[in-house]
């Protein structure tokens, strides 16, 4: 089975093909665009992540097993394109993996470095909030 | 004056700021964000610099040979930003800290003592936050109302009922010379003269006009005028209060400290004179030195040739913004500073940002501290291209490109 | 560590400051009005020359290159002061414009919200002005009552009715660390620990310790830490307010205005998270880089070293001038940072500070802010020289034959 | 007859003899030291001149014609001899010339751009003082 670790891996692959930060952030819009989103009943202030001058929603699904579901949605197209990023690695994933995940990738395809710090700052409340849902599910704690 | 004439007289502007021969993101820098705050010409640098190496020492009261020579410096920028205002009275030039710093200063020195129970404050819908929450705190202590001037949806003030909002509860009005999200130049002479039957005193919120065109305090008859020396070729940290005398006067003291005393005693203390009683403490003295640079070189600009160019550089941005599918510009009086604000049907402003950043090009993006004029557009923010006497027409023009292109990219 | 080795190290810390290489009336400077204003080397003056000339830019909410390089080193700052104070905590580092500021925060944010009708703030005899007067703004305005703790003839606080100065009612007690006028090290552990006994608040007036030696606020355990930057090699225009989360969290806001904010609404607006909801408006970016760059200067040097060459300047200084015939040293605490204050009988402080700055001596002389330490002693003003470290022995020398020089011509 | 002019020229021409501000600091405070003090009576409140770090006692008396005589003090030697330069030219003057006077000396021997602005700001208060006396005494008003 594929680890965080692998898809971690690929997305590096991918992003290395680039020549430069537009034809990056080229493809972060499509992967915005191809994102599928969330159920519009988990708009709400509850799913917010704050930290960010765009808005993002985030809802997590606990499976039996202790897998975990991520949707998301933004109204920025950017913002959605890196959300994408984060939940391909980490959907679907065991909980506890998720909670102790190291997400390199966001450092090594240089993400760190090129995003406004209020973009930043939003992603890593984000990756936050999954990892927090990831515990949960974990211990087994009932969906929020 | 014609484009070459123009395009020359930037060449030679764009000399002074070293900041612009730079590249970003592999690009030449197109600084658009000129409303936040200004760049600097070499000799408000220069000056910051020689004041550090040659002469840095706390000034007033100092008999050694550096302090008289950062006293002078300092006491000259006075001089400079009251010929800047057109007062002959130095006293009524206050050295804050920015325009916030102002108009808190008014709102808590005048306010509390001025304001009392039921009374009316008068703003309109286009304040910058700085000019409403000191408002909304001195109103929550007292117990008093504030008034709002609606906009309209040209980004204009709605003064059709201005007969009922103003009345002789109206203690003060504070609004806005020039609108910073929109740029729109308010008729601020007719609010002052109809605020002034009622009896009110008018604050002017002035961040926003002194880059573009002259200001005279005593023509407009105003009792404050606020602004920031950073958005006017000055360093951060600097801001001006112009109050007429005689109400600076009758106000209260608000920082105590040094500087701003005759003497301190258990027993009691007495205040120093204008301006020094509302300057407490060490001030900024090499920013307010280098400020008197930015007065020199604002100054030192053809009046007539600032006007034209700014016109120009909003007049071609306006026209390319209009061919964009889906363009919605906020701000359409015909009374503008070189200031455009816009959304893109479906494109939220913050990705427009982003990727006119990967172009070279910095624009403002959000709700520009002014979240109830957003509200009254029902929007979450623009993105805002404001323009200065050093951007170019090739500027706007590689604006175009990079707009139309990241538009394609986002839909 | 013997003389050698500190007239080395004088010689290697004195390139970094390129305002001493100068002469003033035909003398080398010699600038012992350290304690008024420290000079900046040169990695500060640098560091406000880098950020005008590549990265100016307004603050926060940016979206572009140049903002977001400006607000991760003014962010950068906070961190180095929170370390430099000893806290992990950013929301408790405020930025204000100086100590002066920072306490009038404090008597307006927490000061109004806390103090009633008959409350007691404790002061001492030798605080700065800035540490007394927004407390009888404060007192005045609540009908609050201010107790002072008196001052020995060594110019040290005389604790010895300190239990009746402390009662239930004393809210806030607002000492100096360091007094700016004698040098005297004050014992504020002991302050501490009995004001918490009644339950006070503690605020630390840190103006002049900081440069002198290290200090930390969990340790110490004090609500509040004050200090300016231009003191601490770094430029005007910036102070800080260290606070605890607590207390902060507790506290009203104190200037309206961007950035201080949540969201604004004519509704009714919410405030932002610390430390942001204290800083309203554009600060002084320029000058907290800059700050950070003058801290980096500060940690960098040898705390011993620097202990050791202070006190050398003092015991030589204070040697020499126990020699002059009608001499009174005011301040003669066993505790004391490098600064020296004195009289010489029959002569004016104010004669003895001209003749001196002739023979190129930048002394401060008056009541330094301090009129009722004056008060105290009887006195109009002391002559003041405050050493650095890049002061040196010889220096001390050349102002011990200038100032025999002075007495002679002025008796 | 004497004039202010003559007086202005005789000390512009002493302090032209001194080689360096040391110098001439000496001789200010030589003729501090010799000024004639003010008598005690006038060492009040209202005979304070402001704006100076030192205080400064001055005293006039106007005979009947026209004529004003000063007389002064200070707690600062140097600020003695400053004021005691001043009275030298405008003691015993016609109160209409004193009003009228320019006194450029002080310009001329450096002294403005070489006092610290407080002692400057002080002397020129001083000046105006005078002055001030020198219109009084000239409407012959009552002395005050
Ligand atoms: C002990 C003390 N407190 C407060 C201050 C005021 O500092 P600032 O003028 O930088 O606000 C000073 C500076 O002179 C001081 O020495
Ligand atoms: C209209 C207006 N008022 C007030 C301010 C606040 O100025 P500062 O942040 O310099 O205090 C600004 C700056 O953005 C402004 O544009």
């Amino acid at each position: 089975m594929e680890t965080i670790e692998d898809r971690q891996k690929e997305i590096i692959q991918e992003f290395g093909m680039f020549d430069d930060w537009m034809q990056k952030y080229e493809y972060i819009i499509e992967l915005g665009k191809d994102l599928p989103v969330i159920e519009q009943e988990f708009k709400t202030e509850d799913h917010l992540i704050k930290g960010c001058q765009s808005k993002v929603w985030l809802h997590a699904d606990f499976g039996a097993d202790g897998m975990v579901r991520f949707t998301a949605d933004s109204d920025a197209i950017i913002t959605k394109g890196l959300v994408s990023l984060v939940i391909r690695v980490l959907d679907g994933m065991n909980g506890q993996d998720i909670a102790q995940s190291d997400l390199h990738f966001v450092n090594d395809i240089g993400l760190t470095s090129h995003l406004s710090p209020t973009r930043s700052n939003g992603l890593a409340s984000m990756i936050k909030q999954m990892k927090i849902y990831g515990m949960l599910a974990a211990n087994q704690q009932p969906q929020p | 004056m014609d484009d070459v004439v123009s395009i020359g007289a930037v060449e030679k502007i764009r000399k002074h700021f070293p900041i612009l021969q730079q590249e970003v993101n592999g690009k030449p820098l197109i600084y658009f964000d000129n409303a936040a705050t200004s760049q600097k010409p070499l000799s408000v640098i220069e000056s910051i610099t020689e004041y550090y190496q040659e002469y840095n020492s706390n000034i007033h009261r100092g008999v050694h040979h550096l302090a008289n020579i950062a006293t002078g410096k300092f006491e000259s920028t006075r001089q400079k930003v009251a010929d800047f205002l057109g007062t002959d009275d130095l006293g009524e030039i206050i050295f804050t800290s920015g325009t916030t710093d102002s108009i808190n200063l008014v709102a808590q020195a005048w306010g509390r003592l001025n304001i009392h129970s039921g009374d009316e404050i008068l703003v309109s819908e286009l304040e910058h936050h700085s000019n409403i929450v000191p408002w909304q705190i001195l109103a929550q202590e007292k117990n008093a109302i504030i008034k709002v001037i609606p906009v309209t949806d040209k980004g204009e003030w709605d003064l059709s009922n201005l007969e009922e909002l103003l009345s002789e509860r109206t203690k003060i009005v504070a609004v806005n010379h020039v609108s910073n999200a929109l740029g729109t130049i308010n008729p601020i002479e007719i609010i002052i003269n109809r605020s002034r039957q009622v009896g009110a005193k008018i604050l002017i919120d002035g961040a926003q006009s002194v880059v573009h065109f002259e200001v005279n305090v005593k023509s407009i008859d105003c009792d404050f005028y606020c602004f920031s020396a950073h958005k006017l070729y000055g360093p951060t940290g600097v801001g001006v209060l112009y109050g007429k005398r005689e109400v600076l006067e009758s106000m209260a003291p608000y920082r105590g400290g040094g500087e701003m005393i005759k003497t301190v005693s258990f027993k009691g203390t007495t205040y120093n004179e204008l301006p020094h009683k509302f300057e407490a403490g060490t001030p900024n003295i090499e920013g307010i030195i280098a400020f008197g640079s930015a007065i020199d070189f604002a100054t030192s600009l053809d009046k007539d040739w600032v006007q034209f160019h700014e016109k120009q550089l909003l007049d071609t941005a306006t026209t390319f913004l209009q061919e964009i599918e889906g363009m919605k510009i906020y701000g359409t009086s015909a009374q503008k500073v070189s200031v455009v604000s816009f959304l893109v049907d479906g494109i939220h402003p913050y990705d427009l940002g982003t990727l006119l950043d990967q172009q070279g090009i910095a624009v403002r993006t959000g709700h520009h501290c002014t979240q109830p004029l957003m509200e009254r557009f029902k929007i979450p923010g623009t993105v805002r291209a404001s323009f200065a006497i050093y951007n170019s027409i090739e500027e706007v023009n590689i604006f175009a490109d990079a707009l139309r292109k990241s538009v394609k990219m986002l839909r």
